[in-house]
């Protein structure tokens, strides 16, 4: 019984952004009324589930931002006939008429969509592969979560209340990875990780706070502010506007990537090797910093494997590992596994029929010949297959 | 004889051939009366089957060495199939030849030898020859001709043909027939009077299975020549 | 001249002289996406490196050939070819099928009943009736 | 039929590429294809492959769709306007490894050099690409093999057998097989796209084919210009020493110098002349249409190309493995092959021949005996009939008419003493060539069995 209006309750979630206000009022009105006739076995239901039940779920659904409805109305031309106007001269037939209207391209344009349609990922969408550029970012990553474990107090109460807005933004300018980078990390007596010089640099401190603040003031000026739904047509182009700065905003965040493969390589020297041996046991910093490391490089570290890590050099290798090949042409390729092998040849790709051609020199004939009777190389110039049996049978 | 018609094939032979009167009776033969091998007749098919090794592979090593057991005798078997080219006849082995110098030569190529199916050796000169008056070998030999005598054995020739044949040159100067034909040549109109003209009428009146059989005859000794058959 | 000279042209022996392996080309061709292609392509991963090393007078072209089931194709130089589905096989079935491929000779499938075949002329000669110390019954 | 090689000078002679680079990009390519685009890809041959051309990315247009499919080898534009792939594409061709491989040719062969032996002179006329110049030298190579060969093992063929038996063991047809029994694939169209493995050929051209070098006795415009009859060994001596070379043409030929006392002259003259001669094979020779595929002439072409093949690859070993090794090489592919000299012999008269034979040898003159026969009065008599000299038969001969046996075992007796074989064991001249360099070397080393003098026929018979 509960199917059904989960089912329409869905059904209207998903159109509601495309059909008009007075249909979605009607389907609520609909689905209020099934749910007051089983009003008793919703209730009994209630008690055991935890979630909202459904009906205040669709009177909760509020459309996305900047979401357009499809134009509306039918407009109908005047019967010919009844036209007064003396220059009207009718068609006759439709190949110099205009098209006026319709919904044509509508849907495929993204404007009308607004910022809810733009699906916005946790981490970069493409993963970060350059070794050097990861070795800084896990360094990075750890140096934040040593700061937010309490390397420096003063921080720690900030870092935590802002954390969501830390973990929300990424690699921010180059010179605050720069700072970062600069702490220097070191294995402790415990062989814990540690800061060489036991109170970091003040610079960093503040230099830290201000990036902190700024990534939660952004953040914050980024929400869209509640109601707009309700306000006026002016009011929300006004605020369509404001929606597409923050998310020009926002992009321009997320425009600040990763530093280039100079940069890290320059800073890896600094860095040192010696924070690699260096364990870390601690679950929530590990978690820290896994997702630290995954907003920075789109790289997952898997719960599992986030166990089995208890060094920082276990976690670099398992961050630095080469991407999975999608095909088996590219795991030969990255494996070299017929480089020393003359007599293997691998393809990247189908060996066409053309391609068997030209591997013994016939294609050029072939081709010459095509062209010389004006036929096509390639594909069948919309020529059916049974041409020659139209030619045979006398047929159209 | 009756064994063999016996066989399925070989009936299906007798029935493609029903006009001739004796197979037709070997197939209103009864069924009874046809052979077919039973356990009864077994024992003697297979006591006639078991033939004892040839006698070479029998024959006793010589008498000073059969009392000593176990000596390795030599077998000579030779092999029955024709003899291959690639066996250099002695006369033709060459003085430098290892082979020529061995002695064995000696005992094998001695007057008498051993020919097919012969138990002992037959000597050569007992051996029918097959005549050739061309061959060298069997006509009266006479180097002593001079100059003059081919000339004059030309004249002959060409003063009367018919009469003073190559036969009758031959004989007359005691040459062979081939010494004659190298040295005389007859004129043209008697070559043709004699060999070509009578050849061709007789041609004419050939038949058509005379002719094919005279054709396959030719186109055989060709292929006799490059040893095709 | 007295002797005239027939023409014949001299027959190969394989083996004799030199042996030419028959296989002189194998196909494989496998598909990244389909579940019967899992097998086909361990094999290229893992087995055939080593297969293609030992064999570097076999011409080898791995292709992809999408939605299509596996198959190794034999090449010989008979000129006849001899493919092999491999789908849903794992890679050491792979193997045999391919070792199977490089012993064919590419013939067709006969039954072999003298398995010694020779040119050479016997060394007793063909019998004749005529020849030969002949024995009495 | 043998004739002296001096090889030492021709391999280096044949195999160098032109000393320095090629003067101009376009001057390595055919003159008949007008490249009107700038980039022209460079062709080195094979010894100067370290001067790789840069490749520019384009790469060749070749009307197919390259968004859709990418090409599979990335050629530079214009690649197969080129006769014959370029020779740095041989390293990538798996068909040419796997080809080096099958005939188990030595690492000091580089691929270059047998991607080079795959493009016939019909396909490339430039002789810096092509196989001629290496064809020209395992030609030589097979036919000295081929000829010392017979001519220790049987002494005693007749010049006519001799020439036959070579054609038929070192002629194009036997070379065509080998080529075919080695796996080697034709390609449709020869052209620098080409894959360097496949053997390339055109039917639309014959292509020139090296007849010699240097030297050409001038007795030889003579007899080809008065059309004199010549004589098996006239022919071994004033036309090509190649018997089974496929080109028949009588068109000019040159000639090499072979006679002994010519040596001293031709020396100096090859040393003017290091310029290879080419015989200009006719140029109405059939213009190839698709009517005429498979048409002998097409036949003739594709036998001579995979021929010139072989020939080039026995080349190739000898000038990057030595001596040793291409005659090995040759005695495992060229001379392991079996022909049965029996079968080679056409007789006139064997009776006559013999007698003359036995009159010149001063054997007793051949008596022909019956031996055996059986149903001389049925429809199937046989004759057994031996011919005997003295009381030693010569030959057998089993016949339907004694006439008939008689002439078999006249023919018997003819080969038994053409076919005269010293033995295997026999040793040919080039088996002590390497030997005596070797005792040379270790001077005062103990003997291992020098040069044996092998035994020589006086000579055919020869009659009417």
């Amino acid at each position: 019984m509960r199917h059904l209006p989960r089912l329409r309750g869905a059904v209207s979630a998903s159109l509601c952004c495309s059909s008009p206000t007075h249909i979605r009022t009607t389907a609520v009105a609909a689905v209020a009324t099934t749910s007051s006739s089983t009003k008793t076995q919703s209730l009994q239901r209630r008690n055991l589930s935890t979630s909202l039940p459904r009906c205040d779920a669709v009177e909760a659904y509020a459309p996305p931002q900047g979401l357009k409805p499809p134009p509306q109305g039918w407009k109908t031309a005047v019967r010919p006939d009844k036209i007064t106007d003396p220059a009207y001269e009718p068609a006759q037939d439709g190949l110099g008429l205009e098209e006026v209207g319709g919904l044509d391209g509508w849907w495929e344009n993204p404007a009308n969509y607004g910022t809810g349609r733009q699906w916005v990922g946790y981490g970069p969408a493409e993963k970060v592969i350059d070794p050097a550029v990861l070795e800084v970012a896990v360094y990075r990553a750890l140096v934040e979560a040593m700061i937010a474990r309490g390397g420096v107090k003063t921080l720690t109460a900030r870092m935590f209340a802002v954390s969501d807005s830390l973990l929300g933004s990424e690699w921010g300018p180059e010179t605050l990875t720069t700072t970062t980078v600069q702490t220097k990390l070191c294995v402790g007596s415990n062989g814990a990780l540690e800061f060489k010089s036991t109170p970091p640099e003040p610079q960093l401190e503040q230099k830290v706070t201000e990036e902190v603040d700024t990534a939660a003031t952004a953040k914050q000026e980024a929400e869209p502010t509640e109601g707009a739904n309700e306000t006026e047509v002016l009011e929300e182009a006004r605020e369509e506007v404001e929606v597409k700065e923050a998310v020009e905003v926002q992009e321009e965040g997320l425009t600040e990537g990763p530093i280039s493969s100079e940069t890290a390589q320059a800073l890896l020297k600094e860095i040192g090797h010696e924070w690699k041996k260096a364990t870390i046991k601690d679950y929530v910093f590990k978690y820290f910093v896994a997702k630290r490391i995954q907003k920075l490089t789109g790289h997952i570290i898997p719960d599992g494997k986030l166990v089995a890590i208890n060094t920082a050099g276990t976690l670099l290798r398992e961050v630095v590992r080469p991407p999975k090949a999608k095909k088996l042409v590219e795991e030969i390729e990255n494996k070299q596994l017929f480089q020393s092998l003359p007599n293997v040849r691998v393809f990247p790709r189908r060996v066409t029929p053309i391609d068997k051609e030209k591997m013994v020199g016939r294609w050029k004939v072939i081709r010459e010949e095509l062209e010389r009777r004006g036929l096509p190389v390639i594909g069948t110039a919309n020529i059916d297959n049974a041409i020659e049996k139209k030619w045979v049978t006398g047929a159209k | 004889m009756e064994a063999t018609l016996s066989r399925p094939a070989a009936r299906c032979s007798c029935l493609l051939k029903t006009t001739t009167p004796s197979t037709s009776r070997v197939l209103l033969l009864p069924s009874n009366q046809q052979q077919t091998r039973q356990k009864s007749t077994r024992a003697r098919h297979k006591a006639s089957l078991n033939i004892p090794p040839h006698p070479s592979f029998l024959s006793n090593p010589s008498p000073s060495s059969s009392s000593q057991s176990g000596s390795t005798t030599l077998i000579f078997n030779p092999p029955s199939s024709a003899p291959s080219v690639f066996q250099t006849p002695f006369k033709f082995l060459p003085k430098t030849d290892p082979r020529r110098r061995a002695t064995l030569a000696k005992n094998l190529f001695s007057s008498s030898v051993t020919t097919n199916f012969a138990t002992q050796p037959v000597d050569v000169s007992s051996l029918p020859t097959i005549f050739d008056d061309r061959s060298p070998a069997t006509t009266p030999k006479n180097h002593s001709l001079t100059k003059e005598d081919v000339e004059e054995m030309r004249r002959l020739r060409l003063a009367d043909p018919v009469k003073n044949s190559v036969l009758s040159l031959a004989r007359q100067f005691g040459c062979s027939v081939m010494f004659v034909m190298m040295c005389v040549q007859a004129g043209k109109e008697h070559r043709d009077k004699v060999h070509v003209e009578p050849h061709a009428a007789a041609r004419e009146r050939w038949g058509p299975k005379k002719r094919e059989a005279k054709e396959e005859r030719k186109r055989r000794m060709e292929m006799l020549l490059r040893g095709e058959i | 001249m007295a002797v005239k000279a027939l023409h014949a042209v001299s027959q190969g022996r394989n083996g004799v002289g030199a042996f030419i392996l028959q296989c002189k080309k194998i196909d494989l061709h496998y598909c990244d996406w389909a579940g019967s292609s899992r097998g086909m392509n361990g094999f290229i991963k893992s087995l055939l490196p080593k297969f293609a090393a030992a064999h570097p007078q076999i011409e080898f072209t791995v292709s992809p050939r999408p939605t299509k089931h596996p198959v190794a194709i034999g090449h010989y130089i008979n000129g006849r070819s001899k493919p092999i589905c491999v789908r849903n096989m794992e890679p050491y079935e792979i193997l045999k099928k391919l070792e199977l491929l490089r012993d064919a000779s590419g013939e067709k499938l006969k039954k072999v009943t003298k398995p010694v075949r020779s040119i050479n002329q016997s060394v007793r000669g063909i019998w004749s009736p005529y020849h030969g110390n002949g024995m009495s019954l | 039929m043998m004739k002296r090689l001096r090889i030492e000078r021709a391999a280096g002679q044949l195999l160098v590429a032109r000393p320095c680079g090629p003067s101009t990009p376009g001057a390595a390519l055919r003159s008949s294809y007008k490249c009107t685009t700038s980039q022209v890809p460079v062709r080195h041959s094979s010894s100067s492959s370290a001067a790789e051309a840069e490749h520019t990315p384009l790469y060749e247009e070749d009307g197919t769709d390259h968004a859709r499919f990418p090409p599979l080898e990335k050629l530079p534009p214009n690649t197969s306007a080129l006769p014959s792939p370029l020779p740095s594409r041989a390293l990538e061709s798996a068909k040419l490894s796997a080809l080096h491989a099958r005939l188990s040719l030595s690492p000091k062969i580089p691929l270059q050099t047998l991607a080079r032996t795959l493009v016939d002179a019909s396909a490339d006329p430039n002789p810096y690409f092509n196989n001629s110049s290496l064809a020209f030298l395992g030609a030589t190579i097979i036919n000295y093999h081929a000829s010392e060969w017979f001519m220790v093992h049987y002494p005693r063929l007749p010049m006519e057998v001799l020439e036959a038996a070579m054609t038929g063991l070192a002629g194009p047809t036997p070379l065509d097989r080998i080529a075919k029994a080695w796996g080697i694939e034709p390609a449709a169209a020869p052209g620098g796209e080409v894959d360097p493995g496949l053997l390339q050929f055109s039917l639309d051209q014959p292509g020139e084919t090296v007849r010699g070098f240097g030297y050409t006795r001038t007795v030889v415009d003579k007899i080809n210009k008065n059309n004199w009859q010549r004589s098996v060994a006239a022919r071994v001596i004033y036309e090509d020493n190649l018997p089974a070379l496929p080109s028949t043409t009588k068109a000019k030929q040159t000639t090499p110098a072979v006679a002994e006392q010519e040596e001293q002259q031709q020396e100096e003259q090859q040393q003017d002349d290091s310029e290879v001669d080419y015989a200009e094979t006719s140029p109405a020779a059939p213009k190839f249409s698709p009517t005429s595929y498979g048409s002998s002439t097409t036949r003739e072409l594709s036998e001579k190309a995979h021929a010139n093949f072989v020939r080039a690859v026995v080349g190739a070993v000898f000038a990057h493995c030595g001596r040793e090794a291409a005659k090995s090489f040759v005695k495992a592919h060229v001379l392991s092959r079996q022909l049965d000299l029996e079968r080679l012999f056409a007789f006139k008269h064997p009776t006559l021949e013999l007698a003359m034979l036995c009159a010149r040898e001063e054997f007793d003159p051949p008596v022909a005996r019956l031996l055996s026969e059986t149903g001389r009065l049925s429809r199937t008599p046989v004759f057994v009939v031996g011919v005997y000299s003295g009381n030693e038969k010569l030959g057998e001969g089993a016949g339907a008419t004694l006439e008939q046996a008689r002439l078999k075992a006249a023919m018997h007796a003819l080969k038994a003493w053409y076919l005269y074989s010293p033995g295997e064991g026999v040793k040919v001249p080039s088996d002590v060539l390497g030997q005596e360099e070797e005792e040379a070397a270790a001077a005062g080393g103990k003997k291992k069995g020098g040069w044996e003098p092998v035994y020589i026929d006086i000579g055919e018979l020869i009659s009417r």
